[in-house]
């Protein structure tokens, strides 16, 4: 399974998926470099049992989001083959506003952890996710730090 | 066909007496730092585990959008403070592909020669630990805890010696290393690995076909290949599963290339596996030193001039995810930088996090001595747990 | 409610075979034979007892000092300048600006010759002795130490001001780095930059 | 001296000169683990740590003596009471020289072994008494743990009695003028084998410690003690190890055999049983614990035949050597 037929498979399957978004470099130099999918949302949960079973990317490695300000969030996922060496780094776009994601944990038992981390420090609601609650955070914090509106510079506690 | 009722709190369907929630709370002694485990009793044997984290969550992401890339690599070795120099590295890394700054063979070098270096220190605390949790602080764990601190410390000597600091270095910096080896540095090195690896051996001869040993790790804390690609752990947990992986063969960075070691794996599974596959990871770390400080290279440490000012190293726009092979597995850095001098979104990928996700998965069944070997041999560091 | 077993790949072709990469050594389970059993007991107490007579490591910390390296990072401190004897520092807050933590806070004091630090406080109980500050210093006003035993106890004799600092500069043995020697070190060697000034046109200013 | 003071003065020297013991075995301990992990030890009280132990007395008596609220008060106070005393008594029998001793009963080594056992009472009710949840997880390992060892430690102990042929310790001492029973051809090693073995077992000494496991139970049935009553467990704790040393003194190293004139008897006594116990401190730092079902299995699947077959050959080769 190389990078090449990876990209090929992906691209028949998953048609309305945008592969590789930045431009073509030699093969070296994309060699180490994941195949970076951007998807719509309701094909979060496909892709990836379609990575895992027919790509063999079945070592999860990550789940995090990135708060785009005024674009919204985005869900990022790492997945990687660990036979040939091929990653794939899935994104999805939730739009404005919204802050809800359909989960990834009936397909990898690792996204559990990872995705209460997402939730407690962006608010995400994950769909089918078992028990979502507060990973790192105190369950009485008020706010997701991690969000871009959250601010930074409130006067800490006369600590020092 | 997905069945999506999968809860945390893994619980069998024991038909034995009424229960004892008992937590082996956040001070507990074997608990590697503040990890609190609920675990609910039957008798002996555990048939729930819950574990609650976050207790040393600092929020390095959120630190990291506040800190210029000048600023951020001495306190990204706060991550996983007990292997600094790897955790710096993948920062520095992420930087260093999105702005396609070229590292200098030397610096490439000196940066293989103190990750290895610490992973030979970091592996010391492993095994030290490790046998303290099973054998008791009044007892054998006691002696093979004190030998690793008093080999750890000549490891600690080095880097003094080389820094200035023992635990927390800021070694690294966007472009190559902040400092150059000492003269009479290489020998002392040479001297110190010497000594170890003779070390590693009495270690062995004190653990190996011992009794006692072997009764409470092999077979204990059994990870399947399946779960362990599913879960996500790394390093000498996956090693241990029979996942023939290593980030320095797959993805060789920094010149990993340019040297000749093996990768262990064992197929048990057990706490013995990932045992086994450690004490090997001492003696093959000990050999790329070797043949590191061997074939080191004269010329610059850094392509970019001393750092003189906070926002001296701009990044261009883009991205890059760096993976690093750190003594607990994969540590990667998910970096988005915006052209200014600080880092729009830093994700952290800790090896410990995935490590400890295993836990709750594997541990029901066993008994509560048992725990204390499965979390020893899983080896987790809180810092980088709760990042 | 075992877990649920996930369909294999079919189509990906696994080219190690079913159970993945034949692993280059697995030891197999060991048995514990009687026999071995003395074996192990007797060479884990022959590496106690050798021990026995190995010389201990301990150093006597209060009556007898561990030698430092010379590049210690210890206590922070402020120097006189070698020839005039006046305050090395000048009062740039470049310092103020690297400090991951902001612990130094400087004010600087305009006078015609050259500037000075009117006030400078570092507070030590949250410093992180990254040397940071030391690097960035342009006229190595700023050292670290060759010692740690400030310890006090109350938290506020930790927040050190500037005649504190200039104390702890004279009373302690200062360890090598300094600004410019940090920076010399970091940049490309000598000869490679003299060759970069050479070849530049001599007129352009870099 | 008047006769009832008489049977007084003998229990109370002994007495005082077992707690002086035990103190000072203490640092003997914590020095010899110290140069083994290659540090010092107790090295700042008084000349290279002698004043140690006092240290650690006094500052024992002086500390609070916290109570938990929720505890069964009778039980929790009469715990270190109860499990002190047997840890004494053991040594009502124990002949230091020929004629030093208590009371040289001539069920002696029986008195031993009873009393030997009943300490487990007080480690019991000390478990339940703090209601605490691991005190209760330790005291049902210790119920298990000691009474599975009881039985190996009374048959490798009736080897050398049936050697002596007698149950008198006095009279075992003196069957080994000749010949120690250590040195006796097969049966003497594997005896002195399993009465280590099971001595370990029976004070829950590493590589059984599991009753204070600290990675797991963090002090065991002792967590909520503090103060005298933490002392009065602990020297009961070591009273029983020194107790059991002698013991294996007596019964496998000749008691007061041993070169040199007469009276140097009670101070070969106290060198073998020093040797003893710095065997049992020996393998104490060298090995890791097992857990607590492995080391139910190793009791009765192992140690048990092993001993009950050593005591039915060595009843025969008496036989036989009698017969002869």
């Amino acid at each position: 399974m190389t990078r090449e037929q990876a990209k090929a498979l992906i691209g028949e399957r998953f048609s309305s998926a945008q592969v590789d978004g930045d431009a073509p470099t030699s093969a070296e130099a994309t060699a180490g470099r994941p195949i970076v999918v951007t998807l719509a949302v309701d094909q979060w949960t496909a892709f990836a049992l379609f990575a895992k079973t027919t790509l063999g990317c079945r070592f999860f490695s990550f789940s995090s989001a990135v708060d785009w300000k005024e674009q919204g969030l985005e869900v990022v996922a790492r997945i990687d083959n660990l036979d040939d060496g091929v990653g794939v780094m899935m994104k999805a776009r939730l739009g404005p506003g919204v802050s809800a994601c359909p989960s990834l944990v009936p397909v990898f038992r690792g996204a559990e952890w990872m995705e209460r981390e997402c939730y407690d420090m962006f608010g995400i609601q994950f769909e089918g996710h078992p028990d979502l609650r507060r990973m790192l955070l105190s369950d009485d914090w008020q706010g997701h730090p991690l969000l871009k509106s959250y601010a930074v510079d409130t006067p800490h506690p006369p600590y020092r | 066909m997905l069945d999506t009722a999968k809860t945390s709190k893994v619980e069998f369907d024991y038909s034995g007496g009424e229960r004892l929630t008992m937590n082996m709370g956040p001070q507990h002694p074997s608990a590697h730092g503040v990890f609190r485990a609920i675990l609910t009793l039957e008798g002996e044997t555990i048939v729930g585990v819950d574990a609650v984290i976050g207790y040393l969550h600092r929020c390095h992401e959120k630190l990291s959008e506040t800190l210029t890339y000048a600023q951020y690599p001495s306190i990204a070795s706060k991550t996983d403070y007990v292997a600094a120099m790897t955790s710096e590295l993948a920062y520095v890394m992420a930087a260093e592909q999105i702005g396609k700054i070229e590292v200098p063979k030397r610096a490439q070098y000196l940066r293989v020669i103190m990750a290895e270096l610490q992973r030979v220190a970091s592996h010391l605390l492993w095994l030290g630990t490790w046998c303290m949790d099973m054998g008791g602080a009044l007892g054998g764990g006691a002696t093979v805890f004190l030998y690793c601190i008093r080999e750890r410390e000549l490891i600690l000597d080095l880097f003094e010696s080389l820094v200035g600091a023992r635990l927390l270095y800021g070694f690294y910096q966007v472009g190559g290393t902040r400092y150059d080896i000492p003269d009479g540095w290489a020998q002392k090195c040479r001297e110190t690995i010497n000594l170890i690896d003779a070390r590693i051996g009495e270690y062995e001869s004190l653990l190996e076909d011992n009794p006692f040993f072997l009764a409470r790790a092999q077979g204990v804390g059994v990870i399947s290949r399946e779960l362990a690609e599913d879960v996500g752990i790394a390093g000498p947990l996956l090693r241990g599963s029979g996942v023939n992986f290593d980030l320095r063969r797959a993805a060789p960075y920094s010149s990993y290339e340019d040297f000749t070691f093996n990768v262990p794996v064992e197929t048990g599974g057990d706490c013995f596996a990932r045992y086994r596959v450690r004490m090997v990871e001492f003696r093959e770390s000990i050999a790329i030193v070797r043949q590191a400080l061997d074939r080191l290279p004269d010329g610059a440490i850094s392509s970019r001039p001393g750092l003189k000012s906070v926002a001296q190293i701009r990044i261009p726009k883009g991205e890059a995810y760096a993976r690093v092979e750190g003594p607990r597995g994969e540590v990667g850095c998910y970096l988005i930088a915006d052209g200014s001098a600080k880092p729009y979104r830093m994700k952290w990928r800790g090896a410990s996090f995935s490590n400890l996700a295993v836990l709750p998965h594997i541990i029901p069944g066993h008994k509560i001595a048992d725990v204390v070997a499965i979390m020893g041999s899983v080896d987790p560091v809180f810092g980088e747990v709760d990042r | 409610m075992s877990n649920p077993v996930l369909p294999s790949s079919p189509t990906a072709k696994r080219p190690h075979g079913p159970e993945g990469p034949a692993p280059l050594r697995s030891s197999p389970t060991r048995v514990v034979g009687p026999l071995s059993v003395i074996r192990a007991v007797t060479k884990a107490l022959w590496v106690t007892f050798l021990n026995l007579f190995r010389k201990p490591v301990t150093v006597h910390y209060p009556d007898e000092e561990r030698k430092y390296p010379d590049r210690y990072r210890g206590l922070l401190a402020l120097v006189y300048e070698k020839d005039t004897g006046e305050e090395a520092c000048i009062g740039c807050r470049l310092c103020e600006y690297v400090c991951p933590p902001a612990v130094i806070k400087v004010e600087m004091l305009k006078t015609e010759k050259r500037n000075y630090a009117k006030s400078f406080s570092l507070e030590l109980y949250a410093c992180e002795f990254c040397e940071l500050c030391v690097q960035v210093c342009p006229t190595d006003a700023i050292v670290m130490m060759k010692s740690f035993d400030l310890a006090t106890a109350d938290r506020r004799e930790m927040l050190l001001d500037k005649d504190r600092l200039h104390a702890i500069g004279l009373q302690h043995q200062q360890s090598w780095a300094t600004g410019n020697l940090l920076r010399a070190m970091q940049g490309p060697p000598k000869m490679a930059r003299a060759e970069e000034v050479h070849a530049k046109p001599a007129g352009s200013e870099a | 001296m008047p006769a009832w003071l008489s049977p007084l003065v003998a229990p109370f020297i002994v007495l005082n000169v077992v707690i002086g013991l035990v103190t000072y075995v203490t640092l003997l301990e914590r020095k010899f683990a110290a140069r083994m992990q290659s540090r010092i030890g107790p090295y700042r009280v008084g000349p290279h740590g002698l004043l140690q132990p006092i240290a650690d007395a006094l500052k024992l008596m002086m500390k609070e003596d916290i109570v938990p609220r929720t505890a069964d008060r009778r039980v929790y106070n009469l715990a270190p009471i109860v499990f002190l005393v047997p840890c004494m008594l053991i040594f009502a029998t124990i002949p230091f020289a020929p004629g030093l001793g208590v009371a040289d009963l001539n069920i002696g080594i029986l008195f031993f072994l009873a009393v030997s056992s009943m300490e487990i009472v007080g480690l019991f009710m000390a478990g339940w008494g703090s209601n605490n949840k691991y005190a209760l997880l330790s005291a049902m390992r210790a119920v298990n743990q000691i009474i599975s060892y009881d039985l190996p430690f009374i048959f490798a102990a009736l080897v050398p009695v049936l050697l002596a042929g007698s149950l008198k310790l006095s009279e075992i001492a003196a069957a080994q003028q000749g010949l120690w029973f250590i040195f006796y051809p097969v049966i003497g090693q594997l005896a002195f084998i399993a009465f280590v073995v099971s001595t370990l077992a029976a004070e829950n000494r590493v590589p059984f410690d599991i009753l204070e496991a600290e990675s797991e139970l963090v002090a065991g049935f002792r967590v909520e003690y503090s103060g005298m009553k933490f002392a009065l467990i602990q020297l009961g704790e070591y009273a029983h190890v020194i107790g059991s040393s002698f013991l294996g003194a007596v019964l496998f190293l000749g008691a007061w055999a041993g070169p040199g004139p007469e009276w140097l008897g009670p101070l070969w006594m106290l060198l073998k049983a020093m040797f003893l116990f710095l065997l049992i401190t020996w393998v104490r730092w060298s090995f890791v614990r097992i857990r607590v079902d492995q080391i139910l299995t190793l009791s009765w699947k192992v140690l048990l035949p092993f001993t009950l077959l050593l005591l039915v050959s060595t009843a025969f080769v008496v036989v036989w050597r009698a017969g002869v």
